[in-house]
This record gives C-alpha cells, structure tokens and sequence, in this order.
C-alpha cells in the first residue's frame, strides 16, 4: 500500500524531465503499481527481463528528452515472444534514429503488456500562491477534449477523493457502465493520496502526470502505465 | 489581536488632512463620525484650520494631544506617507491610508508603497487606496465612502471584508436597503500591511459577527487564508466569498494536463471547496447567502414545503428548487389532516406541495398554525413561505405571524415575496426572516445551506507542509 | 383578430357577479375599471344588487340594455357555465371566466370545462381560472388581480402573456416597480379556447407592443405556436420566454437514444432556438431582457465599454462581461485621446477599460461627452455606464445625461447602479435607458440582444409537415 | 447524395421495429451511405456476397425481435477469407440458438468491414406535442454517459446543422483532434438532414436511431454501421 514515505526510499531524482522509468521508479517507491519490468540497455538483458516477467510484452524508448515516444515510433506494443521482441528492438531503435538522430537514449524499458481497463489521468502541479494542486480526471478524450477533471488539495483523505471522483461529469463510468465492473475507487484514490504525499514532502517537484492509470474491477487495483515527473 | 482591537474599535481618532468642505472626500470622515455617533475623541488635523466641525483642529500630527488609537490619512500618497512616520512616532496603533497612487498605480507606486511600510513601523496600515473601515455595531465610520450618507445603517451580524473600496459601499447600501444587519465592513485594498486574512482572524473572535462575507481579487498568502479559514471553521462562522478575475485564461504555459487544466479560477474553486468556504455564484447572492447563514437556522436533508396564497408563485419556486435537485414532496397523511383541520370548511387540495392554504393570507392565525404544522412534519427539511400581493397588504402581520413560529425548531425558514415590495423584504430581513424576490435566491441559498451542514471533506484540512 | 379586438379593446364591459363588497375578489373588477380609467359602458349584473359603485346593476345577463363586447363572469365554475350561454346568446363577443374548478381541478371539472366550451358556441372565451386581461395602452383591466391597486401603472410596449394567473399579479407589480411599461398583460390558464399563440398573434399586430415576453407552463399546440413565433419574428418583435416544468423528467420510458436524451424541455429549447425565441434562464431576466429589447437598439458585437466613477463596480461588470466571452477592450489611440481631452487637468488612465472618468458623475456635461465618445467609437459595441453613489445623490442629472446622449447611434446603452438605489432603476427604465442592480443581468441581456441580432438557424423556418 | 425522397422510392416498411438490414435499406434509399453488403440466407449466399463486395467482412444476425445483436454473439467482426467465413456463419448460429433457442433469423447481414473513424450517434423521435425531434451528437460513451447530444428541429437547413454540432461539448474531437483529420461535418449534415426529411414525410416512424454513424477526413464522408427504425 503507498503509505511509504518518498524520504525513507534511497531514490533520487536528477533535475528537469525525468524519463518514464526515472518516474515510475519514484512512484513505485510510494507504492503505486507500475507494470513488472525494467530498463534494458541490450536486446539480450531486454528478453532477460521478458522472460523474468511473461509475454506479451511493450518496449518504450526512455530518455528524458523524449516527449511524445509513441508519436516518433518508440512505444512498441503487444510483443509475444524472443523473436518478436528482437525483431521489435531494432525497429524501436531505427524509429528513433529516424526521428532524433542524435538522440541517446538511456535505454529501453521492458514491460509486462497491461491488461485493459478505465483509462484515469492523475496529475499535480504547483500553484504558485496555492502550492501543490493534484488533478484527477477520466483519461484519454474526456480529460483532453472535455476537461473533464477534479482539482484537490494535496491533503485531501481518501474518502473525500473518492467523493470527488464520483463528482466527474463521466462518473457513470467509474460505477460499472454497461456491463463493465464499477472501478476500484480505493485504489485510485490511493494513488492520488500518495501523489499528493510526494508533492508535499518533495519541493523540488514541480509536475506529475500518472497518464494513463488504468483502473481495473473493485479489488483489483490500479496500474500506472505511463508517467512522467518534472522536478526544478 | 489587540492591534486590530484598536483598529476596529478605537478610543480616539485623529484624522489627518481633514477637511472642512464636506463636499471633498476628505471633509466626509468627521462628519460621518458625528453623525453616525461615535463618543471617542475626534482629532482633526490640519494646517490651514483650527477648528472643524466644532471640533479643535490641529496643525500637524506633533501637536495632538496624545497618540491616537487611529490615525485615519486622507492625504495625497506623497503626504500620507510623512502622517504615517509621524503617528507612528507618536505611539499611534494603526492608520488606515485613503489615497491611492501606491502599488495600483504602477513602478512609481510601488516605491511609495515600500516606503509607506518603513515609515508605519510596528504600527499597522489599512490600505492604502482603501475606502476606510465601518464598525457598524459600535458605530464607528471611519471611512469617506458616501454610503455612509444614510443614517438608519442596521447593525447586524455579517461582517464583509473586501479587498475593493467601491464594492465596500455598494455592499453597505444594499444591505442596509434590504435590511441585512452588518457588524463591520473593512476595504483591505493594497494590502501593504493588514490583509484580508488578519481580519477573518479578528473576525472569527468577534461577538458580533456570526458570518464573514469575502469580496475577494486574489488571495496573497493562501496557506494563511487556510488557517484562518479553519479557524473560522471550527468557531462555527462561515465564510462566504465572491471572487471576481473568474474569466481570466489562468497559468497556460504549464506542459502538463493539471497546468493546462488547473486555471486559476478552478484552483480557488477547489480550495474553497476543501475549506468549506462558500462560494457566491452571483452579486446577489453575496448578499443573499450571508443573510439566510446568519439566521443560525439548520438545513437537515434536502426537503423543502412551500406554502402559499397564490398558486403561480408557488409553482415557480418548485420548479427552480426542482432544478436545483431539492425535493417538495406532497404533505405525508398526518400534516395533510393538520392541514384540513385548519382550514374549516373550505375544500382544499392537500395532495400536493406548494401547499395552497388560500385563507392564509389573510388569516394571521390560521397562516401561524399553518407554517407550524409545516416545520413541525417529519417530511420536511425547511419552509418557504410565499407572500402574494393580498400579504403585502398588511406586512406587519404576515412578517409578524412568520416571525412567532422561529421557535417551533431551527429549521431553515425563507419568505419569497412575489409581487414588488422592497420594503416588505426589508422589513422580513429586518425581522430575522430572510426575505428573497428571486426564485433562483430560494435555491440558492437553501443549497449554501446544505453545503455548510456537510462535513468538511478534508476532514480537519491539516495544512500543507510545502 | 377583430374578435380579439372586442376582448383587449371592448366599448363596453358586462361585469357578470360584481359585487358591491370591495375585499371579495368579484368586488374589485368594478372598482378597478372606475379607477383606472376605463371610458366605455361598465354593466354590473348581480340579482342581489340595483346600484354597484354608482352604476346601474342588472339582475341578469339577459337584462342587459345591449350585447357587451366582453362579459367579465366573475360566478363559481357551475353559474359561470350557464352566464357564459346567456352572454353568447345576446351576442356578446368574448367572455373572461376567472372561476377555478374546471379542468384544473381533474375529471368532474374536465367535464365542465367541456360545458363551457359548448355554452360559449361561437364567442371566445378566455379562461378558465383565469385573472383576467389587462390592456395597459387603453387603461382598461379586465381584471381581479391586487397588482390592479397601485394608480400609476406605467403603460409601455413589452406585452405579457402568461398561462399563470398568479405570475400576472407578479409581473405586473414588478414592472411597475421597475419602471418598465407594458402595453397589455393576458393570463390565459386553463385555455379552453384562446390560448397564447392566439395573442401572440394578435400582439404582432398591435401598435402598441414591440416586445411579447411569455410565461409558459406548456404549449399545446407548438405548430401554431411555430407559425406565429415565426410571424413575431418577421414583424421584428421578439419573443422572450420563462418556461417552468423545466425539472420533470420527461419522456423516460422511450427505447431509443433521442428518446431518453430528449427531456421535454430540452425539447423546447431546441424549438426556442430555432424560431429564434428567447429563453430567460431566471425569473428576473423574464423582465430584464424585454426591458432592454423594447428600447430598439441593436448590438453589432462583443466589444463593450464601460464607463464608471466608481472602480469596484467596473471591474464587477467588466468579470461579468469577460465570464460570459464579452470583450472589454482598452479604449482605443483616438478614442482615448479624445476621453483626455474632457478631462482636462486630471489625470486619468485611459489605458484601460473599465474607463474611469472619476468626476464624470458629477459633471453632467463632462458625463455626456465621455458617453457620446464611446458610443461613437469604433471599439465598442455597446455601453454600461456604472452609477455609483455620487451619481445617486443626482439621479436626474445622470439619467437625464444619458438621455440626452441616446441620439448619437443606436448601439445598445445599460446603466448599472452599484449602490441600492430601487427608485433611481425606476427613473432609469421610466426614460428608455435599461438599469440594472445585478451584474449578471447586465451580462444576460447583452448576451439576449446578440442572439437576436444572428439570423434564424432555421432561416425562414419553414414549419413541418408532419 | 441524400436529396432523393423517400417516397420516390420502391422500399415499404413493415410494421415495429425494423431489422437492420431493412432498416439500412430505407436510409440508402435516401442516400445515406451505408456499407457494402447484402442479406444472405446460406453460407453459400454470404459467401458470393463477401467475394463480391471483399474481405474483411463483418456478418450480423438479423430479426427485428433481436435488439442486442453483440450482446449474444449475432455480430463477429474482421472476418478476412472464405474458410473464416464459413466458420463464422457456424458460430453465429450456434450463438444464436444458444440465447434465444426459438428464434427465427431473416438471415445474416454480411457487410464488408468499416474502417474506423470517429463515431456518432444520429437519431429521431417524435414528440407528442412537437412532432419530430433529431438528435445528433458523439458516439459511444459521449452520448451514454454524458447525454453530450443536441436536438434539432427537422427543418434546420445543413448550416445550421454543422453550427449546432459545433456546440456539443466534445466538438473539439470534431474539429481534428489531436493529429486526427477534421471531420467531413457536410456528410453528417446530409444525414441528420435526410433523417429529418424521412421523419417528416413518413409519419408511421415514430423513431430512426444510427448508432454508430462513422465519420471520416473532411470530403470523406460517413457511414451508418449500425441502424434501427420503429414504425406504428
Ligand atoms: C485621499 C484624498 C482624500 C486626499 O485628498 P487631497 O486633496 O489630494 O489631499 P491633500 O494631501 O492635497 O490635502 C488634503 C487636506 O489636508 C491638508 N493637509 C496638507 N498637509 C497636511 C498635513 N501634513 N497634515 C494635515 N493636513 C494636511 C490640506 O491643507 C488639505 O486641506 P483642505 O482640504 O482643507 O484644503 C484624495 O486624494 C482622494 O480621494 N483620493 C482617492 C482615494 C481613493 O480612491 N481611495 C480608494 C477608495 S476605493
Ligand atoms: C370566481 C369567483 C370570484 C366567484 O366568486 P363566488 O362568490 O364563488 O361566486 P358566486 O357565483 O357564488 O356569486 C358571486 C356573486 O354573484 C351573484 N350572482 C349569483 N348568481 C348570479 C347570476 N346568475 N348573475 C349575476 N350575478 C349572480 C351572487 O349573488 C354573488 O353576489 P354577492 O357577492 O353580491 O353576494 C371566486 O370563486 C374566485 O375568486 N375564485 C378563484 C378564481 C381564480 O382563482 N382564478 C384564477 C386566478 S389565477
Ligand atoms: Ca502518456
Ligand atoms: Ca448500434
């Protein structure tokens, strides 16, 4: 449960755009589910992972730099087996080259494929009178195109950001629209909790954005599958 | 405390650059504290007279006879800022600084806002660029706002502090046109010194307010808004807030959602949320809300009666409650029969709500009886009471009649005047009923009802640590 | 049309039930005729009386010395059945039935309502449960309503139509209080036979009226409703709508999407759209935005300015406005130059707007050149001029400077009055110049004038044939 | 393009609700597109129908007693060469007799596969006191969950209709949306306009639902995937 304290983990975060495994890392140190997987620098120490962890699996290039990885070809999905995934390795790192030449990536992260859910976003970020203000919203068009999301407090308990999520103008997804399982509640609740922890207790963050948070059946929790963490 | 006591309500009072033209801004402060009563000593002070008003005046701040509790400024910015450094000198608590051409007024300004802090020292300033402060319950104006041109300024129990010195005026107007009592109104303006903050902080300890209204431009020190917000909290004293700069485009250069998202209008929005501070969605609601709060009166579900004379208004307001997801449940079997019994032989439809007790009106017993079966049934949260224009008649006795049933419980009890009657609002106002024309204000308020009933979802909203 | 005609302008009037007894409701139609004015022939009938207020009463409908234009029938719903026959067999063009119990009062009055309809065989009947008619422009009321007490009701050219009673009394009262002239008021509630789209239809023709403004519950027959809104529109006389039952869930047990999604009253609103109808979304802008069409003038954009003595208020308006995707631009080189001129030696910053011309209210001939500057400039496409307490102190003088400047365009002109000032909002409506106590109205009927001034979605809505 | 009138054609509907298929034929009588496709009663039948119209193809039971076609089984997706089709035509029946034993099929409507596209929701009822009521608005969740739909009158001139589509809260997924083409708002103007022009001269529809109707890039067009027409 991410009742950890970010200052008890041995974790450091550089300054500027941490990359996508850099994030996770921190998060996964407060406790939040991130998918199974690592950085691999190798297609070798890549299948090492993929066999650790199952297939299917994803690869995503990392480096702080990148922005938007999947727009240039480095999010590759869906990976069933050693062939695909080294056959998918040099097509990452070709995508890349084509689009950033001069790019060096910090490697590439292997991860367990995730299983499909409610897509939430969270984030945060500092008001400069407010201080930390977390947002969380239903993902992918409903927060894009709608702006369908909650502003908090970053000390808000997890009761009343439950109450909170139940007050998006898409809630009706979150309790189990047609057919689909009402949302763990708790367990998003929970990762907004944490994140709000982190803004607190870490000054020098000054974004998150947990993007997607897939959300899966009532005890069934929440995974991270993106994330990124801006630090000055 | 104990400085913003003396502010508030001070012994002596100089006012520097007083004028004796009553027509300039500055001849308006001392006779505003005659008129309006005020039995401390008043020290007018200025070169060119020595006597204003039948008040001795002096030459300069050195000649005053001792430090004053305030010294009111109504000089030039240049000026002001020399009378502060001299009653400071002279041991004075507080000054409130009328002249603008500080930080408003750009670079140059902002210089002489610096300096104005240096000269004030350990003395506070109201202001500067402030209209000035009125102490209603002790009467004490100390203020050049034309409102206070009005004699008969009900003392009340809302408090408003503002950070603009117009609003102040309009807000002391319209309260007293609708006979809303107020305890004290502060304009904070430039906030070089005392802010907003400091006087819900003064507030929250002050017997005479019940209700803090907030006009608000921006805040400059959230996490001290947090606190006093808590404060005010937990001694059981809501803050209600209109807030204007809600159309500007907020941070938009941030690259994250929550930047792009989190404008800063929505940001208050939440925080007000988390603090359990109203917020006022209307001009007329700023008042309106604070009105009914003070009442003290408790809004336990979402059930509303509403009982009327005249069928039309009364669909009116079901139907804007309606809107607004509040229910009117028809009278259950046990009120209904209350409710026949009253009425003698004329037929009645008791099978629905608005409850048309036709004779009501008219009959001051029979509508006490009515609106006392009313609060007294078990399907109802709260009352509305519809005056038509057969109840304008005679206002004495419709306010009258309502006013003898407060004690039947606390809950929540509002007239909605139908026909045009400022007076008759005024007087229900007056007698501690809150009285609305609007059908929307019902809602509204009833709704600012419910939220303050709610727990606070960020439970004791321990502040942040950042 | 021409029967309409005997019903809004009747040369004589049979007052069917009239009663010599002033506080029962079938004493005061009398009464009010005599006291507003009424010039034409005034029958009482009732056979308990010989005399009523000084005229001749007649035991019965059929003693009457001619056909009346309109019978008054003021019975219970059984004897007003059997009057109405008689009235129709004399010849007597349209009869006003105020008696409740008929198809309001479920299936035995449904019954009745039917009787009614056939004892009126070819005579129109208004009603029942009505309150009657009131025609403004002639000072003739048909009515029992006790707004009808009050002498000087100012007479105008916003018409009412509404199917409640109760809200006829409302807004004939608050009108009235405002300053804001209406030429006829109609209250057609039960509509057995003449319904709202009747006078709707009517009302495009009547010289007297520029402006319908309808409190609707339901229209139930929106084909004809569609035909006349249109007719309206072609006229260049707007339709503003309040329409209640906007909470009932609507058609719920429907299959489809459009089914469940189509609410009755989203329903409306599409229509309302498309015959370019205007919906009020509060009680008070029911009359706001009539207050404002009626003065004719035409809003070319989004660009306001607005020209203020006092800040606080500008800024509130100037929120407002930007809340509700308005532009507040900064005067623009010329026209601020010409602003600096009026002022002479004081300095003003005339790079923004809010403009703030501070000795403008007290200056009436300053006040009009600032207003005949901004009106004439091309930044702007209409004006809120912002009267604050000092203006109060004159109220002629501004409302009198802002006449005087009507003249320069027709680009839309709206006071604002920041401080409580009920009789100055009268005095401004009373001289054609829109004035409101609420920021919110100044926004909402800007926002009304500019969708009247977009072409029809449906261009010339050709009704359906369905 | 849609401007034929319905009764200038030779389609007569039945009585209830009507069958997709059948449906489907009333709105390309009016022009509307709808995909390539024919009502076959054998394997055999749908297969000359997929070889002429060509693969992928979709096949979808028909009964206008069968409401929630894919909720049992009665709609099979993708289906890319004739032995897949021939196994498609098994499993579709087998589900069938499996959900609702007694049930008689019109037939099964095969139809060559959609691309995907952005997804609306056009629909018409009548109101008791109004007559003809149309509804437009964004498919899928945006319409369930958020009632995110504008009503129209029948007569709105195509304009209008664009301008009205403009003012649903999700118009920003209209207008091109994150990388995706701005879509052909003419098309779906045509048929919001055909369906109101079927309404009004068709007074035995009490109701026409096309859910999906899918848009493409601007001059691209539409395509109704889905539709249901219930006459008195
Ligand atoms: C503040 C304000 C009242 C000052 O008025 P002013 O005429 O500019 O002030 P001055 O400093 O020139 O002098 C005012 C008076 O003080 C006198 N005075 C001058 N120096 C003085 C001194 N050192 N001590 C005492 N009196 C002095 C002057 O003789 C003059 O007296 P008179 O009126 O009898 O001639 C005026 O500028 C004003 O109204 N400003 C706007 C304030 C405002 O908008 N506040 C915010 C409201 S929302
Ligand atoms: C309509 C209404 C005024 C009738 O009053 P009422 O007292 O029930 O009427 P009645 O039929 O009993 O008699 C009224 C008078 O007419 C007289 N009268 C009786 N029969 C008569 C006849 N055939 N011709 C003329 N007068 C007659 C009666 O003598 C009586 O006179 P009085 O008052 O001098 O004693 C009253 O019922 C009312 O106010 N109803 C509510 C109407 C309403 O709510 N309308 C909708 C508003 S939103
Ligand atoms: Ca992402
Ligand atoms: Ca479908």
């Amino acid at each position: 449960s991410p009742s950890r304290s970010f200052a008890q983990t041995q974790l450091a975060l550089g300054q500027g755009t941490q990359a996508e495994w850099a994030s996770k890392a921190a998060l996964r140190a407060l406790g939040i589910p991130t998918p199974a997987g690592d950085l691999a620098t190798t297609p070798e120490e890549a299948m090492q992972i993929a066999q650790r962890i199952g297939y299917p699996v994803v690869i995503k290039a990392q480096a702080a730099t990148l922005a938007h990885k999947s727009e240039v070809g480095g999010v590759l999905l869906d990976i069933r087996d050693e062939a695909a995934l080294r056959s998918a390795w040099d097509t990452l790192y070709a995508n890349i080259d084509r689009a950033e030449p001069s790019l060096v990536l910090d490697g590439v992260l292997v991860e367990k494929m995730g299983e499909r859910g409610l897509e939430l976003v969270v984030g945060a970020n500092r008001d400069p009178h407010w201080g930390p203000v977390l947002m969380v919203g239903l993902g992918g068009i409903w927060v894009e195109a709608l702006g369908d999301v909650q502003l908090l407090p970053p000390t808000l308990p997890k009761a009343a950001i439950v109450e909170r999520l139940r007050r998006l103008k898409g809630a009706k997804l979150l309790a189990g629209f047609r057919g689909a399982p009402a949302v763990d509640l708790e367990a998003v609740a929970e990762v907004v909790s944490a994140v709000g922890q982190l803004m607190l207790e870490q000054p020098q963050i000054t974004e998150i954005d947990i993007n997607p948070l897939v959300a899966y059946g009532e005890g069934k929790g929440v995974v991270a599958l993106d994330a990124l963490i801006v630090t000055e | 405390m104990k400085q913003l006591d003396a502010l508030l309500n001070p012994k002596s009072i100089a006012v520097i650059g007083a004028s004796a033209d009553h027509s300039k801004t500055s001849g308006r402060p001392v006779s505003y504290l005659l008129k309006h009563g005020f039995s401390g000593a008043i020290y007018p002070v200025n070169p060119k007279a020595t006597e204003i008003q039948g008040l001795t005046c002096y030459a300069s701040v050195e000649a005053l006879p001792e430090a004053p509790d305030v010294g009111l400024v109504l000089l030039n910015a240049k000026r002001s800022v020399d009378a502060v450094r001299s009653l400071a000198k002279l041991g004075c608590k507080a000054a409130v600084v009328l002249a603008s051409g500080f930080a408003e007024a750009g670079e140059g300004g902002q210089d002489l806002q610096e300096e104005l802090k240096e000269a004030a020292g350990a003395m506070r300033i109201l202001g500067p660029n402030t209209i000035g402060l009125v102490n209603l319950s002790a009467r004490i104006p100390l203020s050049a706002s034309g409102a206070l041109e009005v004699s008969d300024l009900p003392a009340g129990h809302v408090a408003v502090v503002s950070q603009s010195g117009g609003i102040l005026g309009a807000l002391l107007s319209r309260a007293a046109g609708r006979g809303i009592g107020l305890s004290s109104l502060i304009s904070t303006s430039n906030e070089v010194d005392l802010e907003v903050s400091d006087f819900i902080d003064y507030l929250v300890d002050d017997e005479n307010t019940k209700v803090i209204a907030l006009y608000l431009e921006s805040i400059r020190n959230p996490q001290r808004f947090r606190e006093v917000a808590i404060r005010a909290r937990e001694a059981g004293k809501p803050l209600v807030v209109f807030k204007i700069g809600r159309s500007e485009a907020g941070a938009s250069a941030a690259s994250s959602h929550t930047g792009a998202l989190a404008g800063e209008d929505r940001v208050y929005d939440a925080f007000f949320r988390e603090l359990g501070v109203i917020r006022a969605n209307t001009f007329d609601e700023f008042l309106d809300i604070p009105a009914v709060l003070v009442a003290g009166r408790k809004l336990a579900g979402r059930r509303v009666a509403i009982l009327t004379s005249t069928g039309g208004a009364g669909t009116l307001i079901a139907d804007s409650l309606g809107m607004n997801h509040f229910d009117t449940p028809a009278p259950d079997a046990d009120t209904a029969e209350k409710l026949r019994a009253l009425q003698g032989d004329t037929p009645t439809a008791l099978d629905r709500n608005p409850i048309d007790v036709t004779l009501a009106g008219l009959q001051p017993e029979l509508l006490r009886q009515a609106i006392r079966t009313l609060l007294a049934s078990d399907s109802y949260d709260a009352l509305v009471v519809i005056i038509g224009s057969s109840g304008l008649a005679m206002p004495d006795l419709v306010v009258g009649a309502i006013q003898d049933c407060l004690d039947t419980n606390d809950k929540p009890v509002l007239a909605y005047v139908s026909p045009y009657a400022p007076d008759t609002l005024k007087r229900l106002n007056s007698a501690g009923i809150p009285g609305f024309s609007s059908p929307e204000s019902c809602s509204a308020v009833l709704e600012a009802l419910h939220f303050t009933g709610q727990p606070l979802l960020a439970g004791q909203a321990e502040p942040g640590i950042a």
